[in-house]
Order: structure tokens, then sequence, then C-alpha cells
């Protein structure tokens, strides 16, 4: 059970946030975005082995979405978000 | 040189137990050859998990290509086949998964005689207690999708599922989830997964196939025409026109290094077992409303499975509230377990694809070939080698993997199966 | 006969409270402080179990975990299985039996096995039980397999709990080592955490006569505890077993029997900061023919019986020995008057500390046990020269050995700190920590005690490792798991067949894979493989240590959470009254309970239903909607907003307008669908389905704060401020009036999807004209306070029109006669609005919204479509199961559809349904075929909606 | 009994969420609550109202129930400004009050983050979880208090007294 850092709360048991994945590459325009560009959008998200950017909704807590760096080797959280206490 | 070959596999046998035992067992041959690396082969097969050994035992067997290596980073069967619960099940939902779980059910029974080594495979047929009507609804719709190919499901009354389950006292009608019914899967089972991995390893080694053991493979290589060439490893490259990746949750750290994209995120799946006691379960229970499922093994163990964890990982670890939440939907079923203990547990990691069903295909990088997105992967390891080896041999996918390549995506027309996982 | 082996004086036992016991049917005494496994000693009880495979008569090895042998199953209240006889404290009518035996150790049936013992090496299963199938010999295998036997009831009394615990520092231990550890960071005013496995405080102390500062170890061990116990920052906990270490130093402890009421075992989670390792070293066995022969037990347990529980385990004791501490116990035993046969010694140089202990007696250097005479119990020993000469047996009734001493680095391991193996200690001892964490004492490595204490100098350990004994002559089988029978040379035939990975060995001949987890033997198999292959134990490395160190009760584990405590439940204000008058409660999405049907006493599910449809057709019922998702959202950025996450336009709609709408996934799939309204100019509701709202929840959040966070959007969960009762059928606008509102209801003034607000019964309300039906509907929305009382107030003005309360059955039968989808029916992750006929909520103004270019993308290959048609049977009394596929002409081949629901249609008098169907909008009117299993129904294809298609009805 | 304590429905209070930016919320309701708390998740008191910071830009006002008429006239939810938001939520929350010497064991069983008083003070609020819910806890006289969707309080209720038992 990780110990995650909350920019609001500060650190909190895993049980009180929800995963919210991997953050993905920016959202293309999908006016523009070609259909392999708007399928790899879609479904290719980043697999490290090692520190992964991943979202994380603390629900269960003040309800701030914020991301940390996660090494998935580890699960050392290697870069808290911005702002934690 | 296929003929000698077979002739060094000793067959086993009571027979030659006895013998042997009368020598000391001094004289049991390797049950697979430590034969020295070569710098070139037919076919490279990277992992010497179920999927990888599978591929390359029916590669020799099927379509007669013998020159090949599986280069294995640890040893043969030490990956997830060596952590997963053994339930072998063709119970799932849609058209494009089910004829291909029947066929690996079917293969598995035969593995016995195939591979001449026990797979202690024991038909216990699986018990699905149903919880909530919506879950029945789901699986009833399953039953009559499968026994348009011949998969079996059946549902019980609750007394039946209690009279098959005599320990599963829990669930009575003022309980939280009360149980509704039973479906009951004959066809499924449970064997031995070290036989599984042993098995087709002295088979494929037995028809040629060089399995290298302690042999990393570090990255793929191309060739100036984008075509694979071969791969990098701790010993040195190795050359192959036609590359398999059958590494599990490392499939995307290998294809990588060819500069190639997946739709893949690797997860933890935990299991543990109980202390050994005598025969209580005779059936393999899986209770999806509660997101379990366990068999007890031949040593007395109970097997239980759960929840996958929540975030990407490479680190088999428990997450002790996923295995919390297991253990306490177990006790809600089967309070006389609350005495029972806690013997061994352990995680496994695996690559999930987009909408969570397989990967078998040719890549876009012409001869590299991989088999990922399995999860529950150990029930498919028969049909999947089988049919990723005809896939290599033949370069047209076998009709029973064609939903399964890489093509779907291309659309986005996923295979929504329900039926991977217990998880709730 | 009585405890004749019990001294006469000394030992940590209470002489004035003796305990009566029976062990296999027989009783015994012991005493307050006794374990299972001194008591039977003091009894003289020798042969104590047959072991797993060979059934060989097997006796106590050990004093603590690390018992390989014994294994016993309590019968009574704390009935369970497999619990090493070393950890049993006794207890006045303890009732204990052996594992695996029948009918008893001392005379075994299983014991024939022994016989056989050739024919079945390790691994021998996957070689024989082939033919004709394994279904032959699976049965007699289960049961000749498995220990103790299953458990068949829950504790009758007692529970289980598990809670959270926060420490500065954890200490895992309360030896020397722990003990000095908690006291250092206890007056330093850190907030300490200290559990031990153990009965009482004191790690080894309790089983050695040693001294610190020139008292007794036990009183500076009593002085520690007492000090602890003063500190209003210290958690002290005896009989806890730290059994896994998780990330981010979480560490799970299992607490037997704790002071509290009806617990019957506690497990802790705690969350430490910095954790102390002090758990110590475990001696490891010799290997050598004979080695599991009842009275071959390691050295360090002798002594404990003696010095902790005065027993002497034998009167004529020899040891065997690769190491120093041996000689220590010698010493101990000599004291106690034991005679002491021999001590044999595999180093050819022994250390003079070592022989100083001695005076006297008899050592033999450069000498190792070959063989145990005796089969049940010991009677000599054969003592064999390593320069080659003659060996002669020994007498002796005990062997004590010592292989020497491994830290216990299980948890160290655990928390994936890496190992390494010190050739000094010719043991693993921790490395490389990866999380906050130090090992201290035995468990470091480090054997000396006053080091421990007050970092005095260095004793002289002096061993040489011996993994086997390798001598001609040698007798008998040599045990490296003793508990799974595990022997010298099923190691060497796995290596021989290539099996020759650690964790193959391991695998193969199941070597290390006991209730143990080979505490006394890994190393050796280790040292074994290492020899046959001519590495450094370091290369050959350790199997996975993994959770838990000694086994836990699942009940622990799960504490307080079974059965109503694991899933959450949800219900509104009129929940007590459904159950009041007769409602069937189903498990809703969310975790709500709700109605499903309202049976009058007889009468059936069906009959119930559609009394219900009928009274929602012909006249008017109440349902209660409260569990429905509601959602406030204001802000200068909703129009767009709204617009981004629904197909369909919002940002267009006036203050008191409504308007359905769908939500789509990035990817083109249906994620919900529900109402949204416009209250006034900036404050906007919106209503979810009951399963999907906190979905729908986390789905809104996460855009507004990761992909739109300039967006000014606030959303406030309303679904537990406002609890509906909706009104229904041909008659609603009656009891509306009926009811007393100054709401006018006039159609004109009050039109279908509107909202409105004010007094309704004298309750200030929110009502709103949607429909789920088909038919006229007021939704009153109310505070959850007033519920109950809008609820009767409605049964009261709705008495005179026959008003009737129903259930989501008859919701769903309704609902289907509409073609209204059902996220959970009609929605399986491959249709999109296109083919629900929907194509009208997917707006062609705006050019992007969530879900908008994926649909697209997908259309535009071009694959078979499954649409949402209407089905008729042919026969109209002929009911289809739900989830029934749709075939081509009905034969056996792949689907071409499924049945989504089917239901009994009051108002039509027939059975109608909803499928999805391929390519199904173009084959109106055709026959299709549902295939069951032993028949095929045919259906007439029509349109998804079976009554009021024009829709009048609910616009009335 | 195996723990010595109390544990008391205590029903809904006046409660009111507020959302934006904190110099927009403070102009609308003036004096209407006490001071805006400068700490994130503490609370500050008047006059029997509470004013709890639970979130980012996010408040919870409190109080007495037979205040909520009072109180709302003077935040006038309905017509504060667009970028601000006020919403009564009296009903959503039902408060839980555990008290007694072996309060803490309660909350131990409950509740996964640390309650000493070292790191969670008498003026300390926030949002964690309870029983596997989330739930707003803060410290009362003589134990702790915390409140939990309405819906389940029913649950709350049962699981307390097996936790007690």
């Amino acid at each position: 059970m990780l110990l995650i850092p909350c920019p609001f709360c500060g650190k909190r048991n895993e049980s009180e946030f929800i995963y919210g994945g991997p953050v993905g590459a920016d959202r293309p325009d999908p006016n523009a975005a070609t259909d392999q560009e708007w399928v790899e959008y879609l479904t290719v998200m980043p697999n490290p082995l090692g520190p992964v950017q991943e979202n994380w909704w603390h629900a269960r807590g003040c309800g701030d979405w914020f991301t940390i760096w996660r090494d998935t080797r580890t699960h050392d959280i290697v870069e808290a978000p911005d702002g934690t206490k | 040189m296929m003929i000698n070959i077979i002739t060094i596999m000793q067959k086993y046998s009571v027979f030659s137990l006895a013998r042997n035992a009368l020598s000391g067992h001094r004289n049991w041959p390797q049950a697979w050859r430590s034969p020295p690396l070569k710098d070139s082969y037919d076919v490279v097969v990277i992992g010497a998990g179920g999927h990888g050994l599978a591929t390359a035992y029916y590669l020799a067997k099927e379509f007669g290509i013998t020159n090949v290596a599986v280069l294995e980073r640890g040893w043969p069967g030490g990956g997830n086949i060596a952590r997963n619960t053994v339930t072998i099940r063709s119970n799932y939902m849609r058209d494009e998964s089910i004829p291909f779980y029947v066929k690996s059910v079917a293969m598995y029974e035969g593995l016995t005689d195939d591979l001449n080594f026990n797979m202690m495979h024991s038909k216990r047929t699986m018990v699905d207690v149903v919880q909530t009507w919506p879950k029945l609804r789901e699986l009833r719709r399953r039953q009559l999708t499968m026994d348009i190919y011949g998969s079996t499901y059946e549902q019980i009354t609750t007394e039946e599922v209690r009279k098959r389950i005599p320990a599963l006292t829990g669930g009575g009608p003022d309980a939280r989830l009360p149980v509704i019914c039973g479906m009951v899967h004959t066809d499924a089972g449970v064997n031995r997964h070290d036989a599984v991995a042993w098995g087709y390893a002295r088979a494929a080694d037995a028809r040629g196939v060089e399995i290298h053991q302690q042999t990393a493979v570090q990255s793929l290589l191309r060739g100036a025409d984008g075509k694979i060439e071969g791969v990098e490893t701790n010993r040195g490259v190795v050359k192959a026109a036609k590359v398999v990746v059958a590494v599990s949750g490392h499939t995307t750290t290998l294809t990588e290094t060819a500069g190639l994209k997946l739709p893949l995120r690797t997860m933890n799946l935990t299991a543990f077992v109980s202390e050994p006691v005598k025969p209580l379960v005779d059936v393999i229970v899986n209770c999806p409303d509660s997101g379990f499922y366990f068999s007890q093994s031949d040593k007395g163990e109970m097997v239980i499975g759960g929840a996958p964890d929540m975030g990407q990982s490479f680190r088999r670890d428990i997450k002790q509230h996923v295995f919390e939440d297991t253990v306490a939907a177990m006790l809600s079923l089967f309070p006389s377990f609350k005495k029972l203990k806690l013997m061994r547990q352990w995680g496994g990691h695996l690559d999930i694809a987009h909408d969570a069903s397989p990967i078998m295909d040719q890549t876009d990088v012409p001869g590299l070939f991989v088999t990922a997105g399995w999860w529950g992967g150990y029930k498919a390891i028969p049909a999947g080698g089988l049919t990723l080896a005809h896939l290599v041999a033949k370069g047209a996918p076998h009709p029973l993997m064609a939903p399964f390549t890489l093509s779907r995506f291309r659309h986005l027309d996923f295979v929504m199966e329900a039926g991977t996982t217990t998880a709730r | 006969m009585a405890q004749s082996n019990r001294r006469a004086a000394g030992g940590r036992i209470d002489r004035n409270q003796p305990l009566r016991f029976t062990f296999n049917g027989n009783s015994y005494e012991g005493f307050e402080g006794d374990t299972l496994a001194s008591a039977l000693l003091a009894n003289g009880v020798r042969v104590t179990a047959r072991s797993f495979k060979y059934h060989r008569p097997r006796g106590i090895m050990g004093h603590g975990p690390e018992e390989p042998a014994t294994l016993v199953e309590l019968d009574g209240e704390d009935a369970s299985g497999n619990r090493p006889a070393t950890t049993v404290p006794l207890r006045e009518g303890l009732n204990a039996r052996s594992v695996n035996c029948w009918p008893s150790p001392e005379f075994d049936l299983g014991g024939v096995n022994q016989l056989f013992a050739r024919f079945i090496p390790a691994g021998f299963y996957y070689k024989t039980f082939k033919w004709p199938n394994w279904h032959l010999f699976e049965p007699s295998i289960r049961m000749a397999a498995g220990l103790a036997a299953a458990p068949f009831k829950p504790p009758s009394k007692g529970h289980f709990e598990a809670r959270y615990a926060h420490a500065e520092v954890l200490i895992a231990g309360a030896g020397p080592a722990g003990l000095k550890a908690a006291l250092d960071a206890a007056r330093a005013g850190k907030r300490v955490f200290l559990a031990d496995e153990g009965t009482e405080a004191g790690g080894s102390l309790l089983n050695r006569n040693l001294t610190i500062s020139g008292r007794p170890a036990m009183d500076w061990v009593a002085d520690a505890v007492a000090e602890l116990h003063g500190m209003q920052n210290v958690t002290h906990l005896q009989n806890a077993t730290v059994w896994a270490y998780r990330e981010h130093n979480l560490l799970i402890v299992n607490e037997r029997a704790p002071e509290q009421g009806s617990i019957l075992e506690r497990s802790w989670r705690v969350r430490a900061a910095e954790v102390v390792l002090a758990t110590g070293a475990t001696e490891r066995a010799m290997v050598f023919g004979g080695n599991d022969r009842p009275g071959v037990m390691l050295a360090s347990s002798v002594q404990a019986y003696v010095n902790r529980w005065a027993v002497n385990v034998g009167t004529r004791v020899a040891l065997f020995t690769n190491n120093n501490s041996a000689y220590a116990v010698a010493a101990d035993l000599a004291a106690a008057g034991i005679i002491v046969t021999a001590i044999l010694d595999s180093r050819e140089h022994i250390p003079k500390e070592a022989l100083d202990l001695v005076p006297g007696l008899p050592v033999h250097p450069a000498t190792v046990a070959a063989g145990m005479f005796g089969h049940k119990r010991v009677r000599a020993v054969l003592a064999a020269p390593l320069s080659g000469g003659a060996s002669k047996w020994i007498k002796c009734d005990v062997l004590a050995h010592s292989g020497g001493w491994n830290p216990t680095v299980h948890l160290w391991s655990q928390s994936r700190s890496t190992l390494q193996f010190d050739e000094d200690l010719a043991a693993f001892v921790p490395d490389q920590a990866v999380q906050p964490c130090r090992a201290v004492g035995a468990a470091a490595g480090d054997l000396t005690l006053d080091r421990i204490i007050d970092g005095g100098e260095d004793s002289a350990y002096g061993i040489e490792p011996l993994w086997r004994v390798d001598v001609p002559g040698q007798r008998g089988k040599a045990f490296l798991d003793i508990q799974n029978d595990v022997t010298v040379s099923d190691v060497h035939l796995a290596l021989r067949e290539g099996y020759d990975n650690v964790e193959h060995v391991k695998r193969y001949t199941t070597g290390g894979m006991g209730i143990d987890q080979g505490k006394t033997g890994n190393i050796n198999i280790i040292g074994t493989v290492a020899l046959q292959k001519g590495l450094p134990l370091q290369e050959v490395g350790t199997t996975t240590f993994r959770s838990p160190y000694t086994p836990v009760s699942f009940g622990a584990i799960g504490g307080l959470r079974e059965g109503w405590g694991l899933f959450p439940y949800r219900h509104t204000p009129v929940t007590q009254w459904n159950k009041d008058n007769g409602a069937v409660m189903y498990e809703a999405g969310a975790r709500w309970r709700r109605p499903g049907y309202f049976p009058k006493s007889g009468e059936g599910l069906q009959d119930a239903v559609s009394r219900e449809c009928r009274a929602v057709r012909e006249g008017v019922s109440v349902y209660d909607g409260s569990p429905l998702g509601t959602f406030e959202l204001k802000g200068r950025d909703v129009p767009r907003f709204l617009d981004f996450i629904y197909s369909n336009i919002m940002s267009n709609l006036k203050p008191g307008e409504g308007r359905y709408g769908l939500m789509l996934s990035e990817d083109g799939l249906i994620l919900d669908d529900g109402v949204a309204f416009r209250l006034d100019e900036h404050r906007w509701l919106i209503s979810t389905s009951t399963g999907h709202a906190d979905a729908v929840n986390q789905h809104m959040e996460k855009l507004l704060q990761t992909e739109f966070p300039d967006w000014q959007v606030m959303i406030t969960t309303v679904t537990s401020q406002w609890n509906n009762a909706t009104i229904c059928g041909p008659k609603a606008r009656e009891v509306m009036q009926a009811l007393d509102t100054d709401i006018d209801l006039s159609p004109q003034s009050f039109p279908f999807m509107s909202f409105r607000e004010g007094a309704v019964a004298g309750l200030p309300a929110r009502v709103v004209r949607v429909s789920f039906t088909g038919e006229l509907s007021f939704e009153i929305n109310v505070a959850p306070r007033h519920m109950a009382e809008l609820w009767d107030k409605v049964m009261e003005a709705g008495a005179p029109f026959e008003i009737l309360p129903v259930g989501s059955e008859s919701s769903h039968v309704l609902r289907v006669e509409k073609g209204f989808l059902s996220l959970g029916h009609e929605v399986d992750g491959t249709v999109d609005a296109y083919d629900l006929g929907m194509g009208w909520v997917m707006s062609k103004k705006k050019s992007d919204y969530l879900g908008k270019r994926s649909i697209e993308l997908r259309r535009s290959g071009g694959g078979k479509r499954h649409e949402l048609v209407g089905i008729l049977p042919v026969d109209p009394n002929q009911k289809i199961p739900e989830g029934a596929p749709l075939t081509p002409g009905g034969r056996k081949e792949a689907t071409e559809g499924l049945v989504t629901a089917c239901v009994w249609s009051v108002v039509n008098d027939h059975w109608v349904g909803l499928a999805l169907l391929e390519n199904g909008h173009a084959r109106q009117g055709e026959t299709a075929h549902v295939r069951l299993k032993k028949n095929v129904i045919p259906v007439t294809v029509t349109k998804p909606v079976f009554h009021d298609p024009e829709g009048k009805l609910l616009r009335s | 009994m195996s723990y010595d304590v109390t544990f008391q429905r205590c029903g809904i209070s006046a409660l009111f969420d507020l959302k934006g930016a904190v110099d927009a919320v403070e102009a609308w309701v003036g004096d209407a609550l006490p001071d805006f708390p400068d700490r994130p998740n503490y609370r500050t008191g008047k006059d029997g109202k509470e004013l709890f910071f639970i979130g980012r830009d996010h408040w919870l006002a409190r109080a007495p129930l037979e205040q909520e008429v009072a109180l709302e006239a003077r935040l006038k939810p309905t017509d504060c400004p667009v970028d601000i938001s006020i919403v009564r939520v009296s009903d959503t929350t039902t408060f839980f009050r555990v008290t007694g010497p072996d309060a803490g064991e309660i909350l131990a069983i409950a509740c996964p983050l640390d309650l000493h008083d070292s790191m969670f003070d008498a003026e300390a609020v926030t949002y964690t979880e309870v029983f596997g819910l989330k739930a707003l806890v803060m410290r009362c006289k003589d134990g702790i208090e915390f409140g939990v969707e309405q819906s389940f309080a029913d649950m709350i209720e049962e699981y307390l007294s097996r936790a007690t038992a």
C-alpha cells in the first residue's frame, strides 16, 4: 500500500485514492490528426521499466487530481507533485 | 538428425522409474541439453515461459522447424507460469474468444501423452458462485454462446452449489450478497504449472530446439531494410530472420528497442496459498461478484487469486489492501477459513492490452512476432503456442487467433471480453 | 513417570500452576510457561510425528518457529492445524494431535511408504501416474497429502480485528538487540512500536545462561521491559509476529490472543518512518545420515529446554558442530549434570576459547556424525574421522547438532533489500537497504552479546561451513528438508536431470516449500547445489523470501470486514418502508439496496411485476428514484463543458428546461446517459444513472483538473441532498393535485422536460418532468429529512387512485416497451449511439466533443455493426432468455447478435424483446432466430418500441 | 464491550458547500462565517458556526440545524456571483461521535490516518477514510467526530456496533 503525497493533504494511504492511469500524450486536434495518430493517442501509453508519470485522484480526501512520478520497479515516488506539504 | 535426438529422450513410465530406482536413479538423463549458443537460427524465441516454450515445441512438431533457439534471461518456467493459479477453462463470452479457449482446454487434456510428462491434469470442473442478478444475466449470455462452440456451462441451484462445495456456508439469505445460484463449467481443470513448463522444454529439446538459460536479450536488431535481423544478448549477437517475443510483462521493454509502440501496460496480479490441509474442496470455486477464486491443490493448499493491483508495476509485490479485500470476500462465503492459515503469497507482472484481450501477431517490423496481453494466459498456452507457431511458419494467422491480431486497433474494433478476470 | 525429564528446579515455568493436556489421546501434565513441545519432552515423549512422504518417525527438533518436524492440530475452542508444537503455549485442557499419521506416530500405517522409498524420489510423479490417467491416482494422492484436517467451522466465539498503527520506529524482535534499540529510540522521545513473536521478551537470552555487566541477563531484560512500559510513546507487543514487510515501510503484525475482550487475533498494519530488524538468528541443521531420527535436535534447542523449561531432553548427549556456539551448549549441559558423551567437531583446529568452555569433555576434532543408531529413539551416533580412520559408535540418547547460524533475514529480504554471502559467517547477511530500514544484532550477523549491549569485543564464532557430511560408510538418508522429506540424493537427482537453478531445485524437490519455509534447511540445499556445481554460494543465491514469515490465520487478515462489512451498502429513507411493505430487495448499482418488486402474499414475480406495470400504464404508481446520481454545476464555462462531455448540445437550454443526453468516453464507448437541466443562468443540474454516478464524477473532475484547468466549472455532488418520489401513470397529475402544490401542473405551463421549484404537500420541493416509462410522470425531489413524510403523503393522496409502489423489475419492463436505453443491457462496449438508433443525439453542429472522432474512425472501418431492434417471438407466449444469441438461421455457428432484454408486455399481451442484431436496422420485418441449447426461437424483427411510438403520453 | 467507548449517531447539521477563489468567496460571505482558515485541513469557529478548509478552493460551513434558514438567507446560494458556488448540502452528511477512553482504538480500526495528537490536533479537520468510506474527520470532546454520506449511515452504525462489540 503506497503512501501517496497529495498536494493539499500531504501523505495519505493509497486506499484513499483512485488511480487515474499514466499521463499519455496531449490530445491532438481531432479534426487534424491522422487516423494512426488518433489511435496511437488513444491506445499507446508509456510503459517504462522505471519512472512513469501517472494521475491519481484523492477521491476519499480533498478531491484533487494530481500527478506523481513513480518508479515501476521499486514503487518509490521519485517526484512528488508541486506544493506537497 | 531428428531420429537420434528422439532416442536421447528417455521415456518416462512407471517401468523406467523402477528400472532407475534399482540403479539408484543415477542414470536419468538431463531433461534438456545445454548446447553451445550458435550465432544464428531460423527462429529465435525470446522467453522460456509457457507461451515461448509451447511456440518452439509446435514449430518443431507441427511445422518441422527445428533450428530454433529459446533464449531465457533466467531459467525455463521461472516467469509468470511459475506464479499463476493453474486454472484452465473456456467460459468466455464472445465468439472471438470461446473457440480459442475451447481448443486450448482440449489440447491441455491430451498434453500428458503428447509430451510424455505427467501434467497431473485434473478436470475438476469450475463452479461460479453467482451473487447478483446482472452477473447472472452476463453468465447466461456466456452459457448460450459457449454452447455453440461445445463448451459446457450449466446453471444449478443454490442448494446444488452448497452440495458441491460443502465448505461454502456463507452467502445465506440474510447475507450482504446472498448466493443466487451457480454456473457449472465441467470443462475446467487444474494441473501442475512446473510440469507444463518442463514438459514443453523437454519435448521441444528432444525435437532439436535449443533452450539457452541465463541468456538475456538486451535489444532487437533490425536490418537496413527495417526487417528483424536478430537479437543482442548478454552472450553476444544471435541472428535470426524471425524473432518471437514471448516475455509477458516485459514486451514493451523489448519492442521499444525496435522502435515499436504497442498498446500494452504492465500490471501486477497476485496470488496466495494456504497451509496444506486434507481434501475439502474438489471443484474450482469462482466468485465473480465477490472478486476471488480458488482451488485446492493436490498437496492440499488452497490456491487463491483475486483482483489485479491499480497502477503499472514491474515489482512483484503484494498490495495489502487489495489482498485484504480478497481475503475478506473469501471469509464472507467460507467463514471456516478464518482458522486456515496463509502460507505463501506472491505477485507476477503481466501486460494488459488496451481492450484487455491478448495480442498475437507479426508486428510492423517484418519478422518480429509478439504474443502478449495475456492475463489468464496460462489456460491459453497450448492454443497460443500452436497458433503462433502457425503464424510464424506460414506467415498468415491461424483462424483461431485472427481476432487477436494488432489490426483490430486500426479501427478501434476492440474485443471487449468480460471473461478475462474475476476482478470486481 | 509424570514429567520424568523435568529438572528439580529452575526454568521460566510456574511449578505452582500445573496444566493437564492431551496429546494423541494420552493425557499428560505440564506447567504454566511450557510450550506443548517442552511439556512433551518433560514427559519423555520421543516420537511426536511422522514425516510427510516416507512417514518416518520424527521427534521434536527445535524450540521455536523453525521447528520442521512436529506439527500438531489443536481440537476444541482454538482448533487449528499445522502448528509447530514448539509455538503452542500450553494451557489447561489443551488437546493436540500429530498431523498426517494414523493411527498414531508410534504406529503409523503410512510407514509402509518407507519400503518403497527408492521408487519415489523427487519429482517421481512427473514420470508416473500417467496411465490410464491422473484421475485414477489423484484422490488417493490428495488424501495422503495435506497435513492437518481442513477446518469445518469458524471459531464458535470471539472475533478478529485488523487495525492501523503509525510509528517513528518499528522494531521487530525483543531480544537483546531489539530491546536496546527500543530503549534508545524511546528515550529519544520517538513513537516506538516493538513487536516480538515470543510469549515473553528476551529472545535468545531466555535460553542461555548469560550475564550482562555482572547480572543475570534476564534481569537486564526485566528492567528494559519495565522502563519501556513506563513510557507513553511505546507500544510493546508480545505474541506478535511481524510477518510481512510491504512497500513504503508498511509492515504487518499478527498479534495472538491480545488481552482485549473477545478478540482472538489482531492484525496491525504499521506504517513506520524507520524500521529496525532485530529478528535474531536461526541455528541450522547438520546434514548427515539419520539426521531426522527422534532425539537428533538443534544444539541451541537442547540448551533452551534445559535452561528455559528445565527439561533434560536426554541423559547422555553427544554434540556435532562446525562452530564454537555448541561448546557453550555443552558447558550448560555439563553444568546441569547431563553426561556429554562426545563433541564431534568437523573442524581440525578448534579455537582455544571454545575448548576452554568444556574442560574435561571428550572433544573429537575433524570428526563428523555419519549415521544414527536407533529407529524411534536415538541410541548411538556413528563418529567418523574425516582423516578416513575407523569410525566408531558413541552412545547417546540425544544428538545436539549445530551447522552454524543464519541471520533471520526474511523481513529484510521481503523489503527488497539485498543480501550478500559473508564468508566469515558462512551465511547470507543484510547488504543494501532499499527502504528506511536497518538490521541489528544477530539479524545483522552480529552474534556477540557484549557488542550488542555495549559495543564490547567480538568473540570468536569460528565457523567452518559443512553443508553436508560426505564420508564413506555413511548410513541412512541425510535430510535437507525434514518437513518435506527432501534428501541430499533428491537434490543430486534434480541437478542430474538439469533442474540446476536453485529455484528449479526447490520446485522439483519441494525443498523449502513446507510450512517452515526451510528455516533450518534451505542454506544446506544452497550449499549442496554449490558443492555439486562448484560455484560460490553467492552465485547460487537464495530462493525468494515470501510473506508470511510464519503462517497467519486468514481471520486476522480479514479483520472485521467479512460479510456486511465487506461491501458498503446504501439506504434511502424509504428503504425501511419498502421492507415493511414486502418489497423484495435487490442489489442495485453503486451499492444501493432497492426494491425489485412488491409481491402480495402468494404472488409470484411475474404476476407482481405485471400488476405493477398495469398500474403504471392504466392508473398511477410511485417509485423511489433517490439513488439517481445528481450534481450541481456552476461557473462561467459550464455550457461549453457540457457541450464537450455530452454528445448533443446543452448550452442552448433555457432556465427551467432540460434535455436527455449521452456521455461518451474518448474512445467512443458509451459512458452514461442522463438528463441536464438549467436551473438558472449559471446553475445547472445533471443526473446520471445510479450505477455510474461515481464514474461520471471522476470523469468530469479529471477532465476539469487535468485537461482544462483554466475552465471555471464548480461541481457539487447532491445525490444525497435530494431524494425523489416519482409519480407515474395516466393519473399522476390527479395525484399531484391531491398532494396540493403551488406549482401549476398544466402541460402548457409545466411541459415535459422542464423543472419547477415550489411546495408539494407543504414541503420544499423540486419537481421535474422526466419519464423513464413513457407515461406522464412527475419526479418530486425533497430533502431526505422530508422524504419519509413525503412518501406517506403520496401514498395517502394516491390511495383513492389505487396508487402502487413499484420496483426496478417493472421499471425494466416499461422501459423495454418504450425501447429506452439501459446501459446494463444494451450497452456492452461494442455499440455506439447510431447502432442504438440514437443518431439524433450525436450533434452534427459541434466540431468536437468527447468520443466524436473515435466513433467516426470506428465506423469508417466498415466493420459489421450490431444494431438495436425490437423482436417479437412468433409465438406470443414464448419467453426468450436475456442474453440469448441470435445466429444465422438459428444454426449452430457464430452469432449475429444477442437478445438484450425480453419482458411480458401487459399493453401488448405478448412477450417483447430488444436485441442487438447485425445490420438490424435494415432487417425490420424479417425473421431472425434465437439459438438456445435445445431449440431455436423464430422472432420477427421490429422497431425497438412497443408502446406509444409517437410519445404522446409522456408529453401529456 | 471490550472497548470503553460510546458512539452516537448525531444526524445532520446545517452544511453549506463553498467553492471559488478565496477572495471572491470571502467577499461574498462577509462576516456571515468565521474567518477563513489559513492552513489546509483546518477549521475556524465563531458563535456556533464552523468553517472547514477541506480542499483546494473548497470549504464547508457547518452550523446547528436550527441556524440553517438564517445562514442560507445570509449566504444566498442562488444569488451569488458566477465565479463562486454555494450549495446547501446539509442532508448529504450524517455525523457520528465516538467518545470515551478507547475512542482512539475504534478509529485505529476504522481509519488509516494517523490521529495521534502530535499529527492531528484539536483544530484539524479532513476528509479521509472511515470503515472504507470517504468521511470528514475531526476531534470532539473526549473523542472523534466524523461525517459520512447520509445514505451509508445505517451501514456505519452497524459497523460501529461490531467494532465496539
